[in-house]
């Protein structure tokens, strides 16, 4: 276990005062704290956003990518070194809206890597567009007009591409959040977490206070915990295939449910084989170790040679 | 030996016919006869159906591109002797117009030439009972029923007519078919001799007689192998420590990702089918990043896709990726499975804004195995991008080549980072120095944290928006190009064939240098002495030597395969040197040797407008 | 009605013999005869694959794209034309691989266009790779290994990312694929007809006799149709949120089911506002007549230069 | 009236402060007096909190630049006056150092400097207590409670405290203060000239008699308007009938659909964000075969996934898109907020392969309109992807100009189809011709089928890969860059101001227009007669022409923001002629006058090496 400080960096954060980054950003400080790995063995990728700083914050390796491109650059460094700790962070626009294919692609892949996705509802960094995650018929206060596109439903979307964790949190339940997050990278295999985040400047429906439910009669919050009412994720017998089914199902059903209160925590989880795990059924060197610690000195080429003499 | 002592061999038929595996064959048992051979193939994309064909030159000695003409023809089809004349629009002609006098075409029979089809006096026409041989041979087998189904080996058919009336070593073939055939295949050994013997014998009986050339054995192979280009890529990864190929399929460049994921589990190189070529690039500059090398294959249309990641990997400084642009016919789609040298002025300037990057053009399979070798460690060394620029023809063609020197080959790494012994951070990941190296460190390294971005940032990785740094920053990374020109041997960036004050230099790049140096070499035989200046390293420029040379010379041609000339404007832009007499060819398929050696004296007849070669 | 020999064109086709891509074109060509709609009122656009060349054997606008990409060009034909009735064809490795991004984009938007996915499992025209739709574990015959990602499940995807009319027809079951494609035609918003189609040069798993069940004991097909057992994949109210949720669910169980047999039919419709009719409340000029009628001779800038003096 | 009695007035506060209305603000309320204004921003990429500055040129005349020095400040925050000193890494020194001698600053006295910053003898401080001031108008309104929220006020009162130092007309501010609060936001006018009167009142009693410099009231605006490049091309894309606008939000182009989108209720512009650039580009080029006149606009990281759509765009010979490029710095994402002029080359080459398309750079607000509207004559009469590039520099700035002349403006939609009277098919969408146009139908058209493919096609548009066709069909498609080059007027493709055969002639392209004329007027003034040779057609480039002209000149500077010097190469490559001095910036910020004409002057001195400009 780390000093919160040992993973924290001087470097200035010019996120706006009241920034749900915040909370994320901190969440992500005390799981990388707890989490028993060495510093050096963990890396936070990002893509282009507000969100996307936030490797700057992290005193871990930290590789701010291209918007929408945080996921194919992670997978890449993960193949490389199956040992690194592997989390990519990002907006909502990045991981939903322009990193859609990627998003689909790394799901199905279930490479050992944790995905954080900052979901603010607009695109902050660009002055308040709407996100892919703002429900058709909203609109935030730097919008000309409603939204007329559907809103994608991240958790639907990510268990039918194959996540095998799926949870969702709230930027400012830090401990909630932060457990989750250390769920999430302790999964052997893709893991999501949709992180509701309020950004005070563009997003002046999705408050704070419209989350805490200041504005309902009984002032309780517009989320509830999943996992406290009861909602069984897991599935428990990894073969068998009828009950991933169920559980897809159940965690879609959950997703698409609507009403009050969105829930918040754990919709899927599934330990299956990893893309490394089989990659290294076929490259028996990875068993041993990571590809970036192969020694490929003094190879010799002739049974390639003697194939076309 | 002049090039009319050259054999031509043709074998044509529709995808799926199994030509590449009869041409293959013919060309191993040349190999293994002392024989050279230059084999390249043209196809649609299409899977079944359209026409295609493999060109076969062989030759006593060492060839290096194809002639137009066709000595001897295997027609698999009607479609082969005279095109497509059974589509609402025809499309082309055959081969029948493309026969040298005294040539010889072996047909089926059953699907020869029709009434009123075009034909040729000066040429044989050896009609083959393709099917009747075929069930000659399964009733030794008592597999006559299985006629339709094996049609496949029609092809080992032309190939035997083929040896029978050529009179080559009917048992060497026998013994190369028989090799082909392994493990869960080698049930097929026999039926495929059998045809082919009955075939061979048929030809020789029936033709040999009325055909003078022949085609005999002169020694052993003399240790030669037959190379393409992909697979020159290919083990040029292997030996360099590729350690990741990102991939997403695409022609021509699939087959070097194919060769590598079939070797893998002896050479380990995880062969990762990505969801397209945006993922592919970024994957690879991750796990470069990481530490392993790293590499892409592609053709035009995945490129096109990899431009904004090239730019985060130079402004990151990643130390690759290595990425093989197959050229093909473009723009778009084009024609995907043709031969063009059009992407070259994109690839130089892929990605907006500036950051090093290097560009090379190997001109063959030799150079693409020790080009490809050395820029993983240019990758490394120089921490930027590095795009290895062949095409179709490279990749595709065989020739039978001696086997790579590999001694002189040394694996670089660049700078690495010393872990501090406090294992302390502060790391300085983007460190200003004279030569815009820093030393790097890899995603996992202990005392080697840094931080990167795609934004300008400070020695530390973090972004900062300020003038002063920025300056220094870009000036840093852009010096790498400066280093890199200065390091890089002068035999890596461009090769003179022959006399710097020849009289006529011809100019060209990439896979123009086959036919190129085959065309010189005829044209001196004509009393035009030429010498050949071969493009290699295209960025960083290697423009004053560049000059030097070219004002050396008394008249310049360039020859390209493509519409802009677009290496002659670089040349220009570099140089200041304005090659004006061009010899070019955009018609989706690679120069002959006859259309350089044309173009060349057409444009020293008259310079007034560009050649356009097409041999159609 | 036009004749069937009025919407084929002449040119040659290569498709291998025995292609399932064949019993789509037939299907395709049916429908558009039936369709009642004039010739130039109907564009197909098409990606890169063997699939890609649908459009040049259809007597119709034929616009053949670029791989993974015919969605946003048929999408921008459609704003441009409201009056086309737009159809996409594709691959599903250019559909739901390279083209994942678009898929998702053109869910949400819900512009009034067809996507028919010729579903063979492999890349056709690049000779035999594993396309999405390839369930991991599977290995065709031109593949070195078995795939060793999850396939995608486009049914559940599509739901998830809001297309409001979701079905799969079978290719060599031309009379289901025909209606089911006429369907999806008619239907305002965007529709997917995914089709399983075999491919007997690369695909020799799921085979024409594979999906005939030759080799089950009972040799009944290896589909059947959805709505003959009764599936109601239809919202009757379309302001009926909670209906709407109920059917998404629905389908999406359907779409994960497995079994011995796959589910064809229509898995989710759902008629609500499209693009083009939310678009026209802020042009009135598109309530009128298509963008590409609009006249803008001799605007006047002068109310704009005025805001500015 | 010499640059010295040029007021040049800056505010700087952090990003979120408001800068930009107390800047506009100003800029109206010079305009409606007579004044010219010249106003640049720069910010971070950042959305509050992070240090950001705008700076007005304010003359007699008309100006097209910024100048470097500061004569009066007004400082929001200390980091404007001494820079980010709070940061772990300070990245800019702030501006007191960039006061002219006398210069006067006015700064918040609750937020000024601190002991030990540093200071300046000969520039004026002036503190003014913002919070007192805001308090006291809130006070008139009982509203002091909510002196917190209102804080973002203080920028009224910054520019109140100008105007009264100023001397300027506060009757004519009030009015324009009223008029910006319309509709919802009535209620606030009143407070607002409150605010402002009170600041101005403040200022001009404390400090006026301390302070020598007056702003006056000339004469009436004359008809002039306040213009950015973006409101230019908008308006362009409206004159022009662009009917659809797609678009993915980037700075510094979102402003410009922005722009669009609010004003399409009255011009039915369809406005449409996409998932991604890729999209963008190609809704855009679907709706052009579909007969609307449509656009995208992007910055470099967007336009570097729009490369395989533009060259399909190409082969299909679609008319349109017409893409507007605002570069920024480079590489990545470089630098978001700032100003780069390094994208021009991928601009000319991206994606793979060959094919027709128009580049044009318009010099400034006026251009940008005139070159946006006849791109979209050019993309319907050429049928291929116009790219406007411009930049960040032209986008923000706002310039004080006459308006549009739009009487000489013509709708081009060049060849299109004439139906068949007997409605039978057979349309050769692709028709072979002379010009290598070929008359177009429109999806939807009657009798107009056609196919096409990003393959290569005949005329039908059907997929062919005969050699014969594709040298026919690329020598069509490229072509129409002959007859685009025959037809586009010469006053579109260069603009030389000054005589050709001036002392130097300064050469450049895009944004630099401003700082050059500028400049060179000021070289004028220090017998240093030049000229400036502006490029406008970068492709197809009028490559005679300007070796003609180039030709003329004694001495030649190239004026880049780039670190290449990438146009530079180009006119080597086109004209064969090198310019051999080179002036050149890349620090993420636009040219000044000063630094053009210092670059000159040194250039001049010595051509030793470029000269590197970056007044930090
Ligand atoms: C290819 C590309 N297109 C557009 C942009 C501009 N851009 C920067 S951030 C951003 C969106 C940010 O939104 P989101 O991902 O939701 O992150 P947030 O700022 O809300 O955290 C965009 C579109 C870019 N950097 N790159
Ligand atoms: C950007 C790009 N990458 C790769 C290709 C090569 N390519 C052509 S077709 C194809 C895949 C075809 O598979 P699918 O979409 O399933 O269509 P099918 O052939 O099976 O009908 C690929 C990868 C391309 N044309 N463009
Ligand atoms: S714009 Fe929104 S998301 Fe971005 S830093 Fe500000 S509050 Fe946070
Ligand atoms: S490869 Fe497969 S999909 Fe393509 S045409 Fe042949 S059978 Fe059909
Ligand atoms: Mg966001
Ligand atoms: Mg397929």
């Amino acid at each position: 276990m780390l000093k919160l400080e040992e993973v924290k960096t001087d470097v200035f954060n010019d996120w706006c005062p009241g920034c749900g980054d915040f909370g994320i950003l901190s969440a992500l400080q005390q799981a990388i704290a707890e989490l028993e790995v060495p510093r050096e063995k963990i890396a936070v990728f990002s893509g282009i956003g507000c969100s996307g700083k936030t490797p700057h914050f992290l005193n871990v390796y930290g590789i701010h990518t291209l918007h929408g491109r945080s996921l194919p650059i992670a997978a890449g460094a993960k193949l490389a070194n199956k040992d690194l700790t592997v989390i990519a962070v990002g907006g909502d626009g990045d991981g939903y809206g322009i990193g859609a294919g990627h998003f689909v692609a790394t799901g199905r892949r279930n490479l050992d890597l944790t995905y954080v996705v900052f979901n603010n509802g607009v695109y902050g960094l660009t002055k308040g567009q709407s996100a892919p995650t703002l429900a058709k018929g909203l609109r935030t206060k730097s919008m000309p007009a409603p939204a007329i596109v559907e809103a994608v439903n991240p958790i639907a979307l990510a268990i039918c591409a194959g996540f095998t964790f799926v949870a969702r949190s709230y930027s400012l339940s830090v401990k909630h959040l932060k457990a989750t997050i250390l769920a999430a990278i302790r999964h052997p295999g893709t893991a999501l977490v949709d992180v509701l985040q309020p950004c005070p400047t563009y997003n002046d429906l999705h408050t704070k206070e419209f989350w805490a439910g200041a504005d309902t009669p009984d002032k309780k919050p517009r989320w509830y915990d999943l996992q406290q009412e009861g909602f069984d994720a897991v599935v428990r017998d990894p073969e068998d295939g009828g009950e991933v089914v169920r559980k897809k199902t159940a965690g879609v059903m959950k997703s698409l449910e609507g009403g009050e209160r969105e829930p918040v925590g754990v919709f899927f989880e599934w330990k299956t084989a990893t893309y490394g795990e089989q990659l290294a059924a076929r490259m028996p060197l990875l068993a041993e170790k990571p590809l970036a610690e192969a020694d490929f000195s003094g190879r010799d080429l002739t049974p390639l040679l003697a194939e076309l003499a | 030996m002049s090039n009319q002592a050259d054999l031509v061999w043709m074998i044509g038929g529709p995808q799926g016919s199994g030509i590449n595996l009869a041409a293959e064959t013919l060309t191993r048992c040349c190999m293994r006869g002392g024989l050279h051979v230059f084999a390249n193939i043209e196809y649609h994309s299409n899977i079944k159906g359209e026409h295609s064909y493999y060109r076969l030159r062989i030759a006593k000695e060492r060839r290096r591109s194809h002639l137009e003409r066709v000595d001897l023809l295997v027609a698999l089809d009607r479609e082969t002797l005279v095109g497509d004349v059974h589509k609402s629009e025809v499309t082309h002609r055959g081969h029948l117009h493309e026969m040298a006098p005294g040539g010889a075409i072996l047909f089926d029979s059953g699907n020869g030439p029709a009434p009123g089809d075009p034909s040729r006096e000066d040429v044989r026409m050896f009609p083959v009972p393709f099917r009747d041989i075929l069930l000659e041979a399964l009733r030794m087998y008592g597999r006559e029923g299985e006629v339709g189904k094996l049609q496949i080996m029609y092809n080992v058919i032309g190939l035997g007519a083929s040896i029978g009336l050529l009179g080559y070593d009917q048992d060497l073939v026998t013994r190369v078919i028989a090799e082909g055939f392994k493990g869960r295949k080698a049930a097929l050994a026999d039926l495929n001799v059998a045809v082919f013997r009955r075939a061979a014998e048929y030809a020789m009986e029936r033709f040999a007689t009325s055909y003078p050339h022949r085609l005999s054995v002169l020694g052993g192979s003399g240790g030669r192998v037959m190379m393409r280009g992909i697979q020159a890529v290919g083990m040029a990864k292997i030996l360099a420590g590729c350690g990741l190929q990102t991939y997403y399929p695409i022609t021509p460049a699939t087959d070097e990702s194919d060769y590598l994921e079939s070797r893998q589990g002896q050479f380990p190189t995880a062969v990762v089918q990505c969801e397209d070529e945006i993922s592919a690039v970024l994957m690879a500059i991750g796990a470069a990043h990481a530490g392993v090398r790293a590499s892409t294959s592609t053709s035009g249309p995945g490129f096109s896709l990899m431009a904004e990641g090239l730019g985060w990997a130079g402004i990151t400084e990643a130390p690759g990726p290595v990425v093989i642009l197959y050229q093909r016919g473009g723009p778009a789609t084009g024609l995907p499975t043709r031969h063009e040298q059009a992407d070259v002025r994109f690839a130089l300037h892929a990605a907006h804004g500036e950051f090093p990057r290097i560009v090379v053009a190997p001109g063959d399979a030799e150079e693409c195995f020790r080009t490809t070798f050395e820029a993983f460690n240019w990758a490394e060394r120089y921490q930027c991008p590095v795009t290895v620029i062949t095409d179709k023809y490279t990749a595709s063609s065989y020739s039978t080549i001696p086997p790579f020197e590999t001694s002189g080959l040394k694996i670089d790494r660049g700078v690495v980072f010393t872990p501090p012994k406090s294992g302390k951070d502060g790391f300085l990941r983007y460190k200003f120095t004279k030569n815009g190296i820093s030393p790097r460190s890899r995603l996992g390294d202990r005392g080697g944290i840094f931080w990167t971005s795609g934004d300008e940032h400070n020695e530390r990785g973090h972004i900062v928006e300020s003038a002063e740094n920025r300056v220094k920053m870009q000036t840093k990374r852009m010096t790498k190009l400066v280093t890199a020109a200065k390091e890089i041997p002068e035999g890596m960036m461009w090769t003179l064939h022959g006399p710097a004050d020849a009289e006529v230099m011809v100019v060209g790049w990439g896979s123009t240098k086959g036919p190129i140096l085959d065309a010189i070499e005829e044209l001196e035989t004509q009393g035009v002495a030429a010498s050949f200046l071969q493009l290699r390293l295209l960025l960083p420029f290697p423009g004053d030597a560049v000059r030097k040379v070219l004002r050396k010379a008394k008249t310049h041609v360039m020859v390209e395969g493509n519409y802009g000339g677009q290496v002659r404007g670089l040349i220009r832009e570099m140089t200041g040197v304005h090659v004006r007499r061009l010899v070019h060819k955009f018609d989706g398929r690679p120069f002959s040797q006859d259309e350089v050696r044309e173009g060349i004296l057409q444009q020293l007849k008259s310079a007034r407008r560009p050649a356009v070669m097409s041999h159609a």
